[in-house]
């Protein structure tokens, strides 16, 4: 069987061979700074992890010395957005999604640990340096899913706060984050998801809202919530 | 006729004498597998039978209680004899190669040998320590290994003993177990809970490549932990706001029968 | 098939499916019985749950008129009993095992509720009319992990009973049920388990055991602990 | 201050020695299960062992050759000796409350027994006759039970190495396997797969709840032993065709080497 | 806790209902048009499957009959590109990759039928009017991945063609198809394929290669190679 | 963490993590010498797949021309062997064991080819210049089981080469394989098997075996087998 | 192979394409009307969420303003009904079944927030306009099983409730909302529930239940329990 | 709380009761029935798989005696037609449509071995006496889909058949299966089928097809194709 006619351009093979191995290094490149970054989220939650043992007064401090932290983590981003966006989006999304939302969690948390407000997509894109929201032209972007799948880590996040703040005597912490999660509660309410991670993800904020409203029901119960809170909540009502 | 039948002209396959050497080596190999996996099987049942005994202990950073002990040993040496009876088999090129079959035996066996030095020194064993433990356990010139693996996994679970031990003080005694003894500037400070989170900390940072089955145990492992954590913060929420309806210089009284502890022995 | 020597004699096949036809037929008698002891169960259930709403010294009356709905139990046990004895007991143990078990809470909490003691496992053979812990025959008997089952269904119900006292103003009850579920956890603590139903029910005793010390807590610290608990203990014990 | 540590006032629970002696049954109970699924382990690994052998046989409805028999007969000695050392454990109340951990075990065994049956007689054992080997192996007053589960279960699996039995005899003989002893007239048309097709039809005309395990297991093995009859029909399927185009009064060269038999011992 | 506070603005859920709604409208028209081409195929291969019992003389005239069916589906593959090309191509290719890869295979097979050669991918693009092996724009085109599976199937489609063609008692067709497989075979032989559908897939080309050679075989063996096969085949080497 | 007696030494997890680190360092090493092998292995197979077509008296020039892609081979092997002897051997072992039993079929399929016999597990040691069942200390070596399965694929190869012998005209190989895949049948006959991959590839032996004595019976039949075939026989053995 | 008889009239594949055609219509159409209901439901929800924020006493002005979102649904659920009713009820029922429930659970939630009373299912009925529990004959309806997951949804917008109620003053509404699940949970009790959605959903009661008496005795142990409820209460008895 | 004031109409419980019971009732029966018709369907495969093994000219007696077979079988979906128009068609249809599959299977078949001809779904339905393909009511009827998942189940049986009928000397047998099988898989080519069971099995027939016309293949090859077969094929064609 034998045969030397080329009825097989054999350059197909040779072209395949090329493409599969130019993906190959790619992807490893890819997965080589997602790792790098991975491990420095983790560094950021370790010491975030620390904002539900520290007084509220001790808090600033204890937040500018996690910058360096985030820090490293934006210059990964960067970096990460630099290789991505010399090939499709869509293509290799897979690979950095997951990370990516767990750094904008971290940010999104230490924001809110030390100010006790939400940064918007738009602030986020901004400390990361990468556009948001991208619609007209292909390149590394923060997607909305991936600032929403951020910030339901943050409301669960929150819920666990509000009782530790308890258990450190902070009784004002609870009633600021019932309020917060409540509105974040309402704007989820009202829209329609497909059936993917974010949906499932969503259905549980209906339950770190009820954890937060027990809180504050214990508060309530015992006669514990602050009185400035009281008069604050009449002005703002 | 020969003993396989009518059939005339039979040749012998010249590559019999080679088969029968493979014959021979792999079942060795076989039965080497089965006895290492029954050894883990009881090395197993042990070590929770170990933990259990523990779960009894109330106080942290002190000797384990003489009956405890006294229960617990006969455990201990049991397991020994189980590591001893399969030693020689765990020895040289084997070390790793039967690694599969006694993972699971290892892995409870750090569970109870770190459960047991928590309680007693509040502090976490170190591989080095662990291992030289293990090491003893094969008898002498057959030291048993402990991988990283092995002590990594085991401290995880570990923990969920934490969590069991520390809900069970704060139900007993309405406080969250810590150490006693130590000078109150330097120590109060230091409970079960932040013990955890400090242990939950440390294992967050370890970086194991992710396509590594060690990688997956712990993630899976990581969220249990997690839930520990959650548990035992819930438990100390619900003691400090009750605690926060204490009028000043409130003392329980000491005749108070339910926070009496209530022992077995 | 046509052969004088065949290769399946048919006779074979005739036993097994008469013995399977009649192991057939016995598991449907036996799970008719067990429906019945399951609304039975369900009747005492509804009837029982009155006790955490009914004062104590009303509560002797109210037990004495749920007596009919627990003989009912105890004679459809024995029919299943009777039935049962047939064939070997651990065949078909797991079709009654739940049903069992929950016919025994309700005869450990109507006890406790109008005694504040336990039934013990030869207490409830005696009543059921069955051996327990049987070992040296096989014949219908309560197992000792069906007792400690139902055991712990008492240690949940009692959890309740114990706040459920104090809103109809009864602050003697939670002493003794703190005493009570105090003694049995340190009972379970000494039983080595293994990672079945058992082991995952009882690791919820720990919890079970925190409520009622809480409620011990909360009473104390308003000093509504009534002081003759502390005599009565005495004489108890 | 007492063994437990420095807290005064301790009262022993009264529910102790009930507990205890809860303890001590559940404890007995464990450790017999341990024991019953080591024992299973053993008989599963040695009943493999016998099937392995009893692959070599080359011939139907005639005694199994000698030096099988002889290297089998230790192997068999094995799976008895498992069974006598757990049969006290597997009496009276216990019979059934271990049936899940034997069971796997048990079948093994009815796999190999029935096999070695299948190749001496050219039938199927039967459960009574079954039921009395399993029975001997406990020992004197220690009947082990063979339940109709484990029997139909291992009878299913039989299946599995009669067609492999019967693709090594088409390929080594180029006959598919039949008795050869019987007189032409009465015998000729039952061979493997007519008595395969036989027990399917017998397995598939078993009745059971669609509520049982038993079910269960069976639909599963029934799509296996299906699978195993089409693939000697398709070995057989393959004879014909190609025996179709031998001339009239073809033998098949005695010399041709690649018919002959090669045996192993 | 009603508080009027817009801590989060709403508009950021707003956005991203719009943006839900535009990728499930998108996605409802790309579906629509895959299903039209998956119709057209599917009418394209029954037509095809005539090839296997045609001989070989009447076969150009059935394919000339074929081309119709393959014109609707290049008409409906132009009206999906100029679709898909609103949108990153990566973000929406698996909706319609595998109907692609069908509609290549009619094509592949019809030419090889008629011509007993292969159209290359370039061939391929050209008949389609799309780019091919597209890297330095993100617009729609075909895919190596998707011409090599779609060859894939031809090659399934040609080891089933070698023995219905000696049914019918064409006995050059299989040598042809032989030499044709092996060097397919030798192509992908070469390649280190990542673990994915293309590796999973080209496992399967060796068991084909033997299929076809069991023909050749059962021709060789009975005497049925054609004698000018034999010439050709040495005037080829 | 600020303690003077803590939780956790921090040497503890440096140590590990030390640890951790070296292993994925000498992984990726490794792995990068296996990918290197898997690719020799492939180029040799693909050279070693015109056995097939090339006849009997050609061979021997043909395997000659092999060899160099086979050195190839061994050369990396025996990188990989002084890597892999730096740690435990079974540690490592499933890295490489694949592509060192393909590369090991490649050895014993040119061998077969060019002398129709088998290299033993020695032999075989002998050409890579590594021990072979090692089991007095821990080093790189061959084990059975790698040997067993590369000569299954030795198996699978010849019952392909029969055919394929047939339809070149040489009707004597298909003899020398029925013998040679009889006797190694009888071999693993021999052997008690785990539920392994090597209880599952062996069972595949008889259908390669009765493939390679149907090939056998259709020259039989013909009277196509060599007469000269019975006299080799008895000088070989 | 290609034959002019007619062995298989090929009219079966054109009505088996027209009728597989028409359901995939019919449940297109369905899935409209569905989808513009979750989102009527989605803005009831959302409006019916400021219950929990909102006085007693400026209640009933609230759930007034909620009405038109409530007709909206009941309006939707109307135009379902007319399409449904082209075919067999259970055939399409999986469709709308859990939107269904959804619209009933605001419907039953808003009148309890306003009147502390049920809807019966009749009643529930009257309001959408379209039978319940039809056994007589195949059209659109109400069934028992959709009124009861209603209802657990209610009992478990009520758990809630009960706290949020302490936390804005209002002491009385946890009594009466334990009263309501508290004869709720006695009636579930009783049920001899298959194995499905609806029995594992109803398991969940008795934890709502216990959730509702916790309340009460913390309210209880406070003396917060209001004066005229204990009067109430007592006359009721 | 123990209340009088009945918030709760308990005969809401009651009536959802009675629905439970009569719908497990009616299940009962329902399985009752097809597990009858189970048993009666195995006993007619049974008898049916002798097909593979009998001589063509003994097959019309053998079917002859299988009649009594599937007329159970009828009269058994006759009782069970009866039973289930007591409820609406497509609430049940779940619990027998499989059974019902098997049965018609073991008709199609036993009319194919005997007259080499396909029943339509009319005179499927004529046999059963029930009614097909019902569109304009809601009744016990056979759905297309049934008698289509039978079809295909009687192309797998054939393609079995086709090979035992050549071992026992049929060589005609092949010829008028692969003509059949052809002319199904035509039909079920050009269906657009939803993602389902039917869709599923479908995509096997391509395979059943190939192993059918590999045994036209082999007869051909060897010239044993019945010398009528060839005529009748060419005034067919
Ligand atoms: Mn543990
Ligand atoms: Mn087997």
């Amino acid at each position: 069987m034998a045969s030397n006619t080329v009825m097989v351009d054999s350059s197909i093979f040779e072209d395949i061979q090329q493409k599969i191995d130019d993906d190959t290094a790619f992807n490893d490149e890819l997965r080589e700074t997602v790792q790098q970054l991975n491990k420095q989220v983790r560094s950021a939650q370790a010491a975030l992890s620390q904002v539900h043992a520290i007084p509220r007064d001790q808090l600033a401090a204890h937040i500018t010395k996690t910058q360096p932290l985030i820090h490293a983590e934006i210059t990964t981003i960067s970096q990460l957005a630099t290789k991505a966006s010399q090939q499709p989006y869509y293509k290799w999304n897979h690979v950095w999604t997951r990370s990516v939302q767990d750094a904008c969690f971290t940010i999104l948390f230490a924001h809110y640990a030390a100010s006790s407000a939400l940064l918007t997509i738009e602030d986020l894109g901004a400390r990361l340096s990468i556009p948001v929201n991208l619609k007209d032209r292909d390149a590394f972007h923060l997607t909305i899913e991936e600032y929403l799948l951020a910030l339901i880590s943050l409301i669960e996040e929150l819920a666990r706060l509000a009782r530790n703040a308890v258990t450190i005597g902070d009784y004002s912490r609870p009633l600021e984050i019932a309020r917060f999660v409540n509105n974040i509660h309402a704007g989820f309410q009202i829209l329609n998801l497909k059936n993917d991670i974010l949906r499932r993800r969503s259905d549980g904020i209906k339950y770190r809202l009820k954890e937060v409203e027990d809180v504050v029901y214990d508060l309530s119960l015992r006669g514990l919530v602050p009185k400035e809170e009281t008069k604050d909540e009449e002005m703002k009502t | 006729e020969d003993a396989f039948g009518e059939r005339p002209a039979k040749m012998e396959s010249p590559f019999m004498p080679m088969f029968e050497g493979f014959k021979s080596e792999l079942d060795e190999h076989h039965d080497r597998r089965e006895r290492i996996i029954k050894a883990s099987r009881d090395i197993t049942a042990t070590s929770k039978k170990i933990i259990f005994g523990l779960q009894r202990v109330r106080n942290m950073k002190q000797p384990i209680p003489g009956a405890i002990t006294k229960s617990n040993q006969p455990l201990w040496d049991l397991i020994s004899k189980a590591y001893s009876s399969i030693s020689t088999d765990l020895q040289g090129l084997n070390t790793y190669r039967y690694s599969k079959q006694i993972t699971g035996g290892t892995q409870e066996f750090m569970e109870a040998l770190s459960f047991q030095h928590y309680l007693e020194a509040q502090s976490l064993v170190s591989l080095q320590e662990a291992s030289r433990s293990t090491a003893d356990l094969g008898g002498p010139n057959n030291p048993i290994l402990l991988s990283e693996a092995d002590y990594l996994l085991g401290v995880f679970d570990m923990t969920g003993e934490l969590m069991r031990f520390a809900i069970t003080v704060m139900a007993t005694s309405g406080e969250v177990p810590s150490a006693k003894l130590e000078v109150e500037g330097e120590q109060s400070h230091r409970n079960v809970l932040t013990d955890l989170r400090d242990v939950r900390d440390f294992l967050k940072a370890v970086d194991v490549p992710h396509y590594s089955s060690l990688n997956k145990d712990m993630n899976k492992k990581m969220e249990v932990l997690e839930t520990c954590v959650v548990k035992v913060e819930n438990a100390l929420y619900g003691l400090t706001v009750r605690g926060a309806e204490r009028p000043k210089g409130w003392l329980p009284d000491e005749k108070m029968v339910g926070r009496d502890e209530v022992v077995g022995h």
